[in-house]
């Protein structure tokens, strides 16, 4: 984007932030812009009754490191207990820098006492593991980036 | 007490529950679908895990995923809530099996209510009167056409496993009798699995009069006086009110005893609720039990000033029942209005799509149950209930005001919803008179449809 | 951003901002703009609850004329009812198009059985008379519409 | 009945107000400052009048204006609300010389009630136990040492006319009496435009107990029980409920008896509220009597089931009480919050400005009576009261707790409100314990604030 134009958007948002306005729409030189402020409920700022989720999101910020560096993650399809190793006394699946191949197995998730093994869907080296070992995750939480290789 | 449930459920009665724990000092855990990641019940939580993605059957139907989010959580107890798991018998044998107490019936509690036609079998050998009709399962129309020769036109062909009006359908003679079972054998296969039905009379103009029960382990148990959901179109609850101006004192003891006798029949423990029709002479049937908490409970709580949920928990930790039947007394009257997001000009489909405005109503006798905010999105995946609006005065007229009053300050703007249905109702001469029976709604509004397009 | 504009765009929001208005939308040489505030509980299109003022706004209305043409509202300064003439015998003492000096009488309001005299401030033509004889005025309304000669 | 009432304030009260006539189907005019044209109270109202520019003097305390108003809008009733024109018995005056009925007592009764040195004369010759302190006016310091040499110090000076906290000093010794007399006069002649000045003794942490009044024009007359409005700052109430922890049966006999002695004496018409000071011992005294509605009448619905607003319309209008006392019953137990545009933290100043996010609690128990909406604008020209919370258990322990968890629902952003102080009292464990006199906030607030100091 010509930076100039960047520069102007931010100052519009800057300029809409400090508003009292709920919505926003310009449209110029063929640039339609449309600001809204809302869903007060469930701003983060909110006050200390928001609830804490248990499990750490961090999905959210690796998120958007993985863009810029297109990095693939691996998401749990349940709820469950993430182990890094088949056992407590068993070498992990994986560590940070290996390289993982398609259908590799990289974790398991211990759901209703049953032992589910996740498998990569791509050849790649392993470039972040987000989930400590023994702890819960959710469903759709990303436990690990891949970088293709 | 508990110290952390987890509650398998969404919507205001998630809420409501999370309310209950807050106010035991219980730890609650929301679970949600993806779509529900900005909803009330996970912000009002103090934990909460997602579950799945947004349909029901693989989030909050989905028992594997829910159990493990119990596990991990490290819950105690989960409370299914209603719909959903809340009458599935497995699910609570699940959570038995893992260790987890379940907050309601025991799994044989729900499958002994759960078959409509052997609960109607069980409660005719207890002396409760059932609506005439066939000993058990019809096999096929001419067993249909046979029993309809002895009971006489006309009939109401339901579901075995049935519930919430699904399988159901009603028969005024031989042809109608054909086609409704064959039809109603497809829907009850279709929408339960099991193809089973039966057959009862029709009754005229009836009532839905149900009581609220509430028992311990200890085989303690007490009726807290009859809910009316009379005001009801096709087969979905609409408005209920406690007391019912067609229930007296004496009728009051009647029924209260049956519904007694009905929930000691099967042991019953927990929160319950047994359905009964009521016919113009005064007599009344068994209907159904429901083994859980209902929509509308609220309306008793209102008039008893008893907790239901917090009761349900109590006595789901084993708890002794803290009350007596004769110090049980119904203060006023409260009335309840479902709004939900359902267009009542267009044969009340639903009405998916984001909230902009959302102004509660307040003051005097008026409660909100709800889960709704400005900007709240209301998914397609889950049912249309957005907020139940509850009005408590000293008689039924107050109670009527204030409903009235209370319509006309609730704005929900942004989607179409049963605001103005409800006014409409409220203000019906026929309603406030108390004089209705289950085809009401049927009548008034689609003379007012008709005399629209007019 | 030109500055200018950016300037532009601030006094426009801030006219807003002090403005009752609910929602604003602007088109001006290539740039449309649209604002709105989040006053739901007031907003215009409410449902048949919203209060019915009694008493005509014609001040609503009358205003945006009379910025067009210059004119001058006489406002009564109290609560009470409106009346053109001493009394119902006697000649109104102001009709359209009559020429009033400062501190004549233009009508009477009667509040609590006192006759208030409401007097014009400057010279001037009566463009139009607002309100009907007899009618209740609520606190500031816009009797006259004066044009200054 | 009443056609149509005017109703003379703004804010929550007007909103309270307009409710009780909808549900007696009673029509409504607002009357409203010209800062005031977005309020709620105009918008719900049927119809409804700009009497004024923003300053009270000139809106809603013009007599000229607000009657002007009521003859134009053709009402025949004016309800008062609190506050402002509510105890001014030449507007009652006035409503009766134009043919308006004034909803509250007779001018009379505002009067004998309205000089607290009349009243203290009046209260003590019909044997209700009043403060020990002067016989009438204390005319200079001279006489105000001399006072306090029979009764002894600590001793409150109080203004005759006074109210609300102002023209009030306390004195701890000769040369404290001194100046605090001197501050106390200057403060009673501007805020009342009436220097006059009593001394009574002070009650070591005392209790603030007030009963309610419900009387008809024929002499008739009941209280609805106490109202506990000890927790104050800076006497201004924080937190009220219903009943007291202070007050067992025998007590709130003794003390509700007096309180109706004290109406009688003066043949008091309407509703009411008669405070008294209650002792460590168990003594009580009269303080005073209001002659109006007042904020924390809400508690004492909860638990009576009675609209107090409705009656006091059925009142005035010259209706026969419709209760009895010896049916009046006291059905569990309420307490309030005043959520007030107010910084806690910065010794409670006000703070005007635009709310943005307004989520109010709900579910069982809880009540809210507010008029703010999001985006509604703060006025800098009037009181700070943006909501009334209620909440109502079956004992005080689930009293607390739903007020404990529908602070934690109530979300008001964009000005500093009193929620998070609200949430500190009902926490700490002496509140929790009943266990307070009328100093307790401002020693657990000070000692707080200090502590955050350090």
């Amino acid at each position: 984007m010509d930076p100039k134009v960047k520069e102007e958007i931010e100052n519009i948002i800057d300029l809409f932030k400090r508003s009292n306005l709920g919505e926003f729409e310009i449209e110029k030189e063929g640039i339609r812009l449309r600001l809204r402020k809302d869903i007060p409920a469930i701003s983060v700022e909110s006050t200390g009754t928001a609830a804490k989720p248990a499990i750490e999101k961090e999905t959210e910020k690796s998120e958007k490191t993985e863009t810029e560096e297109d990095l693939i993650p691996i998401k749990t399809p349940m709820v469950g207990t993430f182990y890094q190793a088949s056992s407590p006394e068993a070498t992990p699946f994986v560590e940070e820098g290996d390289i993982v191949e398609a259908e590799q197995v990289v974790c398991i998730i211990e759901a209703m006492k049953l032992m589910n093994e996740i498998k990569a869907e791509t050849r790649g080296r392993i470039a972040k593991i987000l989930v400590e070992d023994g702890h819960p995750v959710e469903y759709g939480q990303t436990l690990f980036l891949v970088k293709a290789e | 007490m508990f110290s952390k449930i987890l509650i398998a459920n969404r919507g205001e009665i998630a809420l409501r529950i999370i309310r209950a724990c807050r106010e035991l000092g219980i730890g609650t855990v929301a679970i949600y679908s993806e779509a529900d990641v900005n909803s009330l019940h996970v912000r009002f939580a103090d934990e909460s895990i997602c579950i799945g993605p947004p349909p029901s059957s693989s989030s909050y139907l989905s028992i594997p995923n829910i159990i493990s989010a119990a596990e991990v959580m490290d819950v105690e107890a989960i409370h299914p809530g209603y719909g959903f798991l809340a009458e599935n018998a497995h699910f609570a044998e699940v959570c038995e099996s893992c260790g987890i107490r379940f907050v309601g019936p025991t799994p044989e509690n729900i499958r002994a209510m759960g078959d409509k036609i052997e609960a109607r079998k069980l409660m005719k050998k207890a002396g409760i009167p059932v609506i005439p009709g066939s000993e058990g399962v019809v096999k096929n129309k001419e067993e249909a056409l046979s029993i309809v020769k002895k009971i006489g036109y006309p009939v109401m062909i339901k579901a075995a496993a049935g519930g919430g009006g699904k399988g159901m359908r009603i028969a005024h003679n031989d042809v109608s009798l054909a086609n409704a079972f064959l039809t109603a054998r497809t829907e009850a296969e279709a929408s339960f699995g099991n193809p089973e039905l039966y057959i009862e009379k029709c009754i005229q103009d009836p009532r839905h009069i149900e009581f609220q029960i509430l028992a311990d382990k200890f085989g303690k148990i007490i009726h807290l006086g009859e809910r009316e959901c009379t005001i009801q179109r096709r087969y979905q609850k609409l408005i209920e009110e406690s007391p019912s101006s067609a229930v007296d004192k004496k009728l009051r003891k009647k029924m209260g005893d049956s519904a007694l006798r009905a929930a000691k029949t099967i042991k019953y423990m927990s929160a319950g609720t047994v359905e009964f029709l009521l016919d113009r002479e005064g007599h009344f049937y068994f209907m159904e039990m429901n083994t859980r908490i209902q929509v509308e409970h609220s309306v008793t709580e209102m008039v008893t000033g008893i907790d239901l949920v917090k009761e349900q928990i109590r006595l789901a930790q084993g708890d002794k029942l803290r009350y007596h039947q004769d110090l049980i007394k119904l203060n006023g009257w409260a009335i309840e209005c479902r709004i939900n997001a359902e267009d009542p000009e267009n044969d009340f489909l639903p009405t998916p799509g984001e909230i902009n405005i959302c102004q509660f109503p307040g003051g005097p006798g008026i409660r909100v149950d709800s889960h709704i905010y400005p900007s709240f999105y209301i998914q397609p995946f889950y049912d249309s209930l957005l907020a139940k609006l509850i009005a408590h005065g000293a008689d039924r007229e107050e109670a009527i005001a204030r409903m009235q009053r209370a319509l006309t300050e609730f704005e929900i703007s942004g989607v179409k919803t049963t605001i103005p249905f409800h006014s409409t109702v409220l203000n019906n001469p026929l309603f406030i008179r108390g004089k209705f029976s289950t085809g009401f709604i049927d009548r008034i509004w689609s003379v007012k449809a008709k005399s629209e397009e007019a």
